[in-house]
């Protein structure tokens, strides 16, 4: 799961040009979106096709981005619920 | 102050040294031109394959450098001259010949004479001149600009004896006038002097 | 109505950013391509909102929010820019995506931010400005149709000042397919550049001022006399002195677009100072942004960079400055600013 | 003699372009303006000749009115045109002065000459013909207060120009001299040629064993030369005429010597005012017309001189025989060959075919000089030289 998490920022970071943040800069339980990282509707879509791309997960409804996406953490417990 | 050499001749007239030395029976160009050849005495049979242009300075320079003496050495002996209309008599004649497309007979003997430095270059090849020669072309004796010239080759050390004048041949005007200057007088040489010898011969030529 | 230019900015590959001093020194080009001289975008932009901005988006508003900042305009009445590729990278990056995910798999981000007037729209964010805001595509006239723009609008009356800016960038990519053209060809071909030149206009002279904008005439494949007979009408109209005017051209190296600059140079140019840009600019569709800011330059500091002198000698006065730059031989454009 | 005669600016129009810049770049490239010409106005039958973009020279020149002196309704002859054009491009990139101080000479051999045709006499008139007439139309163009001079010594007009003009710019005769050498392609020059039979029917070949004869162009080029430093500003290498000459064969008004002494002695006059020896010579632009005879001359007189071990080569088979033009355009090109340290190869030579040792360019290389001898040798036996040298400011 660290390993996931770990591996999760850096793709995070470079899939929305968080150019300036290193890994340790994320705070695993901090909200992605709004106060946290800022990161926007977007941003989601990125995110959608981040899971999709390296993870194989397909997200249906992006409306439930928003509980998937709502910190690091959560991003990699539902991978590794859904991961085949 | 010993007088500068000038010879002059226009309008049937022969002057050296302000003095007129041969009156021309003959008032057409060519034919005066035949008795100042007979005048100087001498058998050049080129001569007579020379353009009027050429002839004309020629003649002017057989008689300029009698009992002169130039340098020993040919290529320090120079001429500049000055001319009006270039070689326009045989430029016309060489256009003559290409107009009619139809009988077309350019002559090389006569398309040789269309550059007016051939004439310095028949004296240069008289008198085995070898050093410096130009041919300005300019709408009249112009003293000033050729005193220039001849005093700075002198100033470069490019010569000893150099030869100055104003030789041109119209359709019904012909004039030369030349002088001769050397190493030794020409720290006398004065564009004002030079200009007085030849309008007073101009104007002698003209009575 | 007179139109006069009161800021000027300018991000390109030399050392721009700052209005106060004027090309005195040069990047010289390393690479195929002349690439920015990139300024410290955070000093202009917040962090948050550079993290989406492609390179071109960045420098475009840096220029922008200098020449803005230079003449005291807050909220323009009209923010008109004018590019030929747009936002190349984020297409490139699109399209790339597109064809290795074999058009699955697409984010959005890049395709937003590729169309041609994200630069207008995120300018118009930033400030706030709600007024006008229009974007021209227009190969090698779309600076001078964007410009040409303001110049109506501000004649016609319907408003006041407008910021207008010419805008592109280079890749690697686009430059490897531009080598393979003959006017960008390795052997005597033209060197891509970028860069990206805001300015802001006003009807009203202040003590900002850089120049007034004169004329501005656009031809497209031209007869060959039309634009000498073009350029001594305008010499005339504005009774314009050719000894007190520097003249910017396009010069680029390519042979056979040599000849229309050559020819100008050489007859109805002959007294005047000759001067180019190309060399530190590079070509691209805008290239002439860069020339308008440049000539603003010549004409406030009164002097020219040893860098752009091509031929002739630099006026103790100078009164105009005349931009003649043609795109492929097929756009030309004039330019007349006066002191 | 205390100044020194700097070349402050140089340009040219011919076949293979406008502007020095172009015509260098064209010559690098190993371009020939001489080609194939069918114009039933120049000659009967087709011949090879280097002629001028006459679209390119009334376009620009057109424009070029507005810096006239003369009424705006003056009409100019092409003649004029080409002259004022290669002036128009020394002027744009080094205002020249035109003032008391300033000598304009014209180098040509036969100017206006196409004027003596029929329907163009008729216009014209006599007077328009005459060399000293189209001087002073170019003079009153850009407003010279001297009175223009006309060089008008055949081929070697060019060269005499320079070598005259720096006696004058050395002694303080006069700051400033420009120079144009400009002549036509026209028929009166083709046909007269043609008479002569010295028209090769081919690119020329010069000092070639197969050599046959000269090809003429048409070119027009203007340099300004000046004692006054201040001009300098703008050049990265400073180039002077060290020394020049001319002299004359003595021998024959349409042959050359057959010794070779003439052209030798202008050599000798050039090295000897430069203070420079055979040594010091690092190239030769040659006179080189490819026709048999002048050809061997100049290999005679080159080794007279002892320069049979310096790279010689011709730039005849690129402009063709430009007349009055020749030296000045052939010292332009070896002022840039100075500026550039490179040297040209003598185009159309395969194989040497002079009796004395020479040794002809075969390549355009870079090449580190110093000191070019241009010479030059023309009908009336006439030649000139002059040395081309990499100086500084005094």
């Amino acid at each position: 799961m660290d390993k996931l998490i770990e591996e999760l920022k850096v793709e995070i970071i470079e899939a929305l040009n968080l150019e300036d943040m290193e890994p340790e800069d994320i705070d695993i339980n901090e909200p992605l979106f709004g106060d946290g990282l800022g990161l926007d509707s977007i941003d989601a879509l990125e995110l959608i096709v981040l899971l999709e791309k390296n993870y194989g997960i397909k997200v249906e409804d992006p409306k439930k981005g928003k509980e998937i996406f709502a910190s690091v953490k959560t991003m990699a417990e539902y991978i590794t619920a859904h991961q085949k | 102050m010993q007088e500068i050499k000038h010879v002059y001749i226009a309008k049937s007239c022969l002057f050296v040294n302000g003095q007129l030395v041969l009156k021309g029976e003959n008032s057409i160009f060519v034919k005066y031109l035949k008795e100042v050849y007979k005048h100087t005495d001498i058998k050049y049979s080129k001569y007579f394959k020379m353009d009027p242009l050429s002839k004309l300075g020629f003649l002017a320079a057989e008689v300029l450098l009698k009992d002169m003496k130039c340098s020993e050495s040919p290529e320090r002996n120079g001429i500049i001259l000055e001319n009006k209309v270039s070689t326009y008599l045989v430029d016309v004649k060489h256009q003559v010949t290409i107009n009619d497309k139809e009988n077309y007979f350019p002559s090389p003997a006569n398309f040789v004479y269309t550059l007016p430095n051939v004439m310095t270059g028949e004296i240069c090849i008289r008198h085995g001149f070898k050093g410096e020669n130009a041919v300005f072309v300019n709408e009249a004796f112009d003293a000033e600009f050729v005193c220039q010239y001849i005093k700075s080759m002198y100033e470069a050390d490019k010569v000893d004896m150099l030869i100055g004048g104003f030789v041109d041949a119209d359709e019904d005007e012909y004039e030369a006038f030349m002088f001769f200057t050397e190493k030794d007088n020409v720290s006398e040489l004065d564009a004002k002097m030079i200009e007085d010898l030849y309008l007073k011969s101009k104007s002698q030529a003209e009575e | 109505m007179a139109i006069y230019i009161n800021g000027i900015g300018l991000i390109s590959p030399q050392e721009t950013k700052s209005n106060a001093s004027f090309l005195e020194e040069v990047n010289v080009l390393e690479g195929d391509y002349f690439k920015i001289a990139e300024p410290p975008y955070k000093e202009y932009i917040a962090p948050r909102e550079l993290r989406r901005m492609s390179r071109v988006i960045r420098n475009g508003i840096v220029s922008a929010k200098i020449a803005l900042n230079d003449s005291g305009l807050e909220n323009p009445d009209a923010i008109l820019t004018g590019t030929g590729l747009g936002c190349a990278t984020d297409t490139e990056k699109f399209l790339m995506a597109m064809s290795e995910n074999k058009e699955s798999l697409l984010t959005p981000t890049s395709f937003i931010q590729s169309t041609h007037n994200t630069l207008g729209g995120s300018i118009a964010i930033g400030l706030g400005c709600h007024n006008y805001n229009m974007t021209y595509v227009n190969r090698g006239f779309s600076f001078e149709s964007a410009l040409l723009d303001a110049i109506l609008m501000i004649n016609g009356q319907e408003i006041e000042n407008a910021l207008v800016g010419g805008f592109d960038e280079m890749t690697e990519n686009h430059n490897k397919l531009l080598l393979t053209q003959k006017h960008y060809a390795k052997e005597n071909g033209a060197v891509a550049g970028q860069g990206s030149g805001f300015f802001a206009l006003e009807k009203q002279i202040n003590e900002n001022t850089y120049a007034e904008l004169k004329e501005l005439e656009t031809y497209f494949k031209p007869e060959d006399s039309a634009i000498e007979e073009k350029v001594l009408q305008i010499l005339k109209t504005h009774d314009v002195n050719t000894s007190e005017c520097v003249v910017l051209m396009g010069f680029n190296g390519v042979p056979v677009e040599q000849n229309k600059y050559n020819e100008l140079r050489d007859s109805v140019f002959l007294n005047s100072c000759i001067a180019q840009y190309k060399n530190l600019s590079g070509e691209y569709y805008t290239s002439s942004a860069f020339a308008f800011w440049a000539a603003s330059q010549i004409l406030k500091k009164q002097s020219l960079p040893e860098c752009m002198l091509v031929s002739g000698n630099v006026p103790s006065t100078i009164k105009h400055v005349f931009i003649y730059n043609q795109f492929l031989k097929n756009e030309h454009s004039l330019i007349l600013l006066a002191k | 003699m205390n100044k020194k005669t700097y070349i402050i600016g140089d340009s040219m129009i011919s076949s293979l372009g406008f502007g020095s810049k172009e015509n260098m770049k064209s010559l690098y490239d190993g371009n020939s303006g001489v080609q194939r010409i069918d114009d039933k106005y120049l000659y009967p039958e087709p011949f090879m000749g280097a002629r001028l973009d006459d679209k390119q020279l009334n376009r620009c020149f057109s424009s070029l009115l507005m810096m006239s002196k003369l009424p705006e309704d003056f009409e100019f002859t092409r003649f004029e045109k080409m002259a004022i054009m290669s002036m128009a491009g020394v002027y744009r990139d080094q205002t020249f002065p035109t003032d008391k101080n300033t000598l304009f000479i014209l180098s040509t051999t036969k100017g206006n000459i196409d004027l003596l045709q029929e329907d163009l006499m008729e216009k014209w008139g006599k007077e328009r013909s005459m060399l000293y007439k189209a001087a002073d139309v170019i003079a009153q163009f850009w407003g010279f207060e001297n009175k223009a001079r006309v060089l008008s010594n055949a081929c070697i007009s060019g060269v005499e120009a320079l070598h005259i003009a720096s006696k004058f710019i050395k002694q303080g005769v006069y700051e400033n001299v420009i120079i144009v050498g400009a002549d036509m392609l026209t028929e009166f020059v083709v046909s007269g040629f043609m008479s002569f039979q010295s028209l090769s029917s081919n690119v020329c070949k010069p000092f070639d064993e197969s050599r046959d004869g000269l090809n003429l162009g048409e070119a027009a080029g203007c340099i300004f030369l000046s004692s006054n430093e201040q001009y300098l500003k703008r050049n990265k290498t400073i180039l002077e005429i060290s020394g020049g000459g001319s002299s004359n064969d003595a021998n024959h008004i349409s042959g050359p010597s057959r010794t070779g002494d003439g052209q030798f002695f202008a050599i000798q006059s050039a090295m000897k005012e430069a203070e420079l020896t055979s040594k010091d010579i690092d190239h030769i632009s040659a006179h080189g017309t490819a026709t048999p005879f002048n050809d061997e001359m100049e290999s005679k007189a080159l080794n007279l001189a002892g320069l049979q071990e310096k790279p010689v080569n011709s730039l005849k088979a690129y402009f063709g025989h430009t007349l009055g033009a020749a030296g000045i355009i052939e010292s332009i090109v070896a002022i840039h060959n100075l500026v550039d340290q490179k040297i040209l190869k003598s185009l159309g030579f395969e194989k040497n075919g002079v009796p004395m040792p020479l040794i002809i360019q075969q390549k355009t290389e870079e090449y580190s000089m110093n000191n070019i001898l241009k010479t030059a040798s023309g009908f009336g036996g006439c030649n000139a030289a002059v040395i081309i040298s990499k100086t500084e400011k005094a």
